[in-house]
């Protein structure tokens, strides 16, 4: 196992304090497994809050921040928190306007979160809502679109949420342009090789020399097709091709897209990525606003890359582009 | 099911075998996960029994239900994590106040735990998942005498597997792939029969 | 090759296309393989250049940028750029008040730069002078100290020579700056799998399986030990503890950490090593000011890390607190 | 080293060789630089030659090297590219305005890119780089009649190789390893040796 680590029990709790050593300005973790913004919650703003499996870097902890997320439950690498620290969370997040739950789509988190409100509710007279990711296209047909699996698209999701709050808008109004935001995304992902999850020790998958899976999740989980790796501008045709089919875009129509690598895909390869991504929506008239390059949502080291595409109007766009800051990522 | 009755020590003598039978079944769980999801069934099982395993468990049968349930939570939140702690927690409802129950009640305490883990996951009968297996293995304990219980949660464990082969999962990450999973054993569904067999002291009978 | 590339010739042009096209605010390609700021130097402010190979991003073209540096020559993936790309960044960092070259001490380079420096000088009559970063430790005693290697710690000097020359000092004063900040530097690096230069193919060297470098260079020149793969917390104290040996701090002293992943190690594991170097300068009682963890200087997809400290002063924390900006670092 | 004399023919018929020379030994090299360094030798050396060797040569054999160092900067700027294009450089002055160049004028020819090479890179003779190789070329073609060149220079690579055998690299990336390099070719001498026995036509007689 090729990790840099001290025991594969401590992985999370020892990377949580450093990452909380690292970064005081934003991060503060008022419960084990639980990550807020160093002052709590904001008094009258709709909390939000999401949470997940570790292993996702900046995903889900890092975008805790001033025009993102107010607080997020973090489980085991790759896997649910437990209700209670979601509920945790959620209490963290809590300002008195009620708190939004907004997290990828996998069953742990669904029924974890879902236990989680029923807590708060309960206890503490939260109101919550939920709105749930689900913007990888090859992970379901279109008519099944509801069950698809969440991915790298949540972080437009969470930088539009997060500027709704800012608003002091209620949360119904919240949860409205949330799901705006969350039905705007389409993500795909494709994968060289696996990573590994400390408590596992090994791979629980291997890619041929010389072969990619299209398709693939960021937990590893089977994509489409497996072959031979082929050029970068064919990968990248493939993937577009495929968010197209499922959300096209045409002439005048403005859009963001995130070319993200899942680890160890370097940053030299996500803009080869991109240049073509750019001539595909260069050919179709569409506008490609704000583009984010880089490390976005990660498998830890996996190799490959994800692309996705939030379709903007004046909305999202301009909550998109609304100030926020968190380690990773900063606007305005 | 110590001669007919459960209670506080049957279960944690109960726990003892399961923790040892999900932690030998790990990587084969892992494997089966893999083939579908993201690989970690293995992990989620063996670290929840044995979490559960090693709690202190009090004298009342449902208390010490809640301790299980409590123990999966904290450590294994995935699905399946999530829907066995489900489990316990509906059992232990029907169980609090009491410190012995009756090995023929059992089937109602299955049943009811399915009906919670139907509720909480929106699952069907029918999507291939450890669902079936609980239905199964419920109305096999119907019909069976204490002393048979074993065998018939074993067969109906293992008949949910045969029953099972060829039909695509519905649910969860497996749900993606209809060709593949229906030649595949359900992951959730194969570590019902490894939990039952540890159950029944029949662990390491080999792949079903 | 796992690698997401079209041709291995065309890795670095097809990158730098994408790069440009991602982030048209910060970057501009005014010549192939020189990039500048948009709107090229500051009339009157000491221009500041560095150059090198590729493969190293956000090294060494990411940090163009106001706070930053002027502009840079980049060369194929672990190659210097050539003396006349050089030259052109030269002229396209020059704002009248002379050009200060800051990079890294590679023999390929140094030579290079050197050559560049006699043409613009003969051709456009452009002072320069010269800063070379050599912070590595492990490549050579103390005694010969200016024949080290030069690795992250160039982007302290980077930052802070930007700052100095954001005040309008001369180049005198610019390059003392950042002379200084060079000297303050020091860096060690380890790694645990090699990266692929796309034009050789394959990766030139292996690291058993369970085995660790240490010492490693970021072109993956060898270190000073190969065996086992040791706990974080015994890496990262022999690493702090190597850099101490060469440089030690007292209480009360102040610096910078930058904890560093050469590609493939996740954020996740960076933060087990920052936990461990903050507890060694707890101990020590020195203070560590804006420590940075993340991917600041890679060898693409290597897998490893290194750990750069800076000693700071006052004028040293001031440059390093200024207000700048790239697409991968943001101050004030 | 056509008959005694050297035009702008037979420097391209030269450069064809040493192309080819070069990339039969690009994996050798790249392997000998990753043993101490960054494993680049052999990309450097095969794509600076085939650069050269397809470069458009003017008659003017000063014109014509001066093509050859451009060639080297445009493709190869690692240490040893750079150092070859300053050779190429000054070898180019001390040329420019022939249309021939008499084979005796080899040896100063060589020398001068020697000394232009120490210039630019700050090394000595002795701290085992391809320095010492030009050096010991230089003094071995002095001595040799026309058309006993080739051999004096091979034997002289050759000779230089072996002359540093257990001595530690004092230069370049290699300084780092002194016990490593002291048992270990040094890279750009053995490039060096792989350039002349192309150049004289006896590639592929194996490792030094
Ligand atoms: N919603 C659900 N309802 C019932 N059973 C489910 C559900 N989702 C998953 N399962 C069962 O859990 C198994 C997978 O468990 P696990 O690996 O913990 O899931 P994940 O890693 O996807 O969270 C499946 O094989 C299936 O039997
Ligand atoms: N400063 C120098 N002066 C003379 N020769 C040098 C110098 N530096 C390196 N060399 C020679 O170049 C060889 C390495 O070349 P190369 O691989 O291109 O270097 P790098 O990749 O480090 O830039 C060494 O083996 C040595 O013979
Ligand atoms: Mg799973
Ligand atoms: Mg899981
Ligand atoms: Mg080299
Ligand atoms: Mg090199």
């Amino acid at each position: 196992m090729k990790k840099i680590l001290n025991r594969p029990d401590s992985y999370v709790d020892e990377m949580l304090e450093g990452f909380t050593l690292a970064h005081p300005e934003f991060y503060a973790q008022p419960e084990r497994r639980v990550i807020a913004r160093p002052g709590g919650g904001t008094k009258g703003k709709v909390g939000i809050v999401t949470g997940g499996g570790s292993g996702h870097l900046p995903v889900f902890t890092g975008y805790v921040g001033p025009g993102f997320l107010d607080a997020c439950a973090i489980g085991d690498v790759f896997a649910s928190p437990s209700a209670e620290q979601m509920a945790a969370a959620i209490r963290h997040a809590d300002g008195g306007a009620g708190v939004l739950r907004l997290y990828g789509n996998y069953g742990g988190d669904v029924m974890n979160f879902d236990m989680a409100g029923e807590m708060v509710d309960l206890e503490n007279d939260i109101r919550t809502t939920t709105v749930v990711l689900a913007d990888d296209v090859v992970s379901a047909p279109k008519e099944e679109a509801e069950k698809r699996r969440g991915v790298a698209g949540m972080i437009y999701a969470f930088k539009i949420a997060g500027a709704a709050a800012d608003t002091m808008a209620d949360l119904d109004e919240v949860t409205r342009v949330a799901q705006k935001a969350a039905d705007a995304c389409r993500s795909i992902g494709m994968a060289l090789t696996p990573c590994i999850v400390p408590q596992a020790g090994k791979a629980h998958f291997e890619i041929g020399e010389g072969e990619m899976e299209m398709g693939m999740g960021i937990h590893g989980e089977p994509g489409i097709w497996r072959d031979k790796l082929k050029p970068a501008d064919a990968i990248t045709d493939e993937m577009i091709d495929r968010i197209l089919a499922d959300r096209a875009f045409g002439k005048g129509d403005r859009l963001s897209v995130l070319v993200n690598s899942l680890g160890a895909t370097p940053l030299e390869e996500l803009y080869i990525i991109y240049r073509r991504v750019k001539a595909r929506f260069d050919d179709i008239g569409a506008e490609i606003v704000m583009p984010l390059v880089g490390r976005y949502a990660t498998s830890m080291e996996m190799t490959g890359a994800t692309i996705t595409t939030i379709a903007l109007d004046e909305e999202l766009e301009r909550h998109l582009k609304a100030p926020a800051a968190c380690a990773y990522w900063r606007v305005g | 099911m110590t001669g007919g009755t459960i209670d506080r020590d049957g279960i944690k003598a109960a726990l003892a075998r399961v923790a040892a039978g999900a932690g030998a079944a790990a990587d084969e769980l892992n494997a089966a996960d893999g083939q579908l999801g993201d690989g970690d069934l293995g992990i989620t099982v063996s670290k929840g029994f044995a979490e559960a395993a090693s709690a202190d468990l009090p004298e009342d049968v449902g208390l010490a239900l809640l301790e299980c349930a409590k123990a999966f939570q904290r450590v294994s939140s995935s699905s399946y994590g999530t829907l066995v702690a489900t489990g316990f927690m509906a059992a232990a409802k029907a169980t609090k106040g009491k410190t012995t129950v009756q090995a023929d009640e059992l089937t109602s305490l299955v049943a009811a735990a399915r009906d919670a883990m139907m509720a909480r996951g929106k699952g069907s009968l029918g999507d291939k998942t450890v669902l079936d297996s609980l239905d199964a293995v419920s109305k096999a304990l119907e019909d069976a005498a204490a002393v048979d219980m074993a065998d018939a949660a074993l067969s109906a464990a293992r008949d949910t597997l045969a029953a099972f082969k060829g039909k695509p999962c519905k649910l969860g990450r497996a749900r993606m792939f209809a060709e593949k999973s229906a030649s595949l054993d359900d992951p959730g569904q194969l570590a019902f029969l490894r939990i039952v067999e540890a159950l029944a002291g029949r662990g390491g009978e080999g792949a079903a």
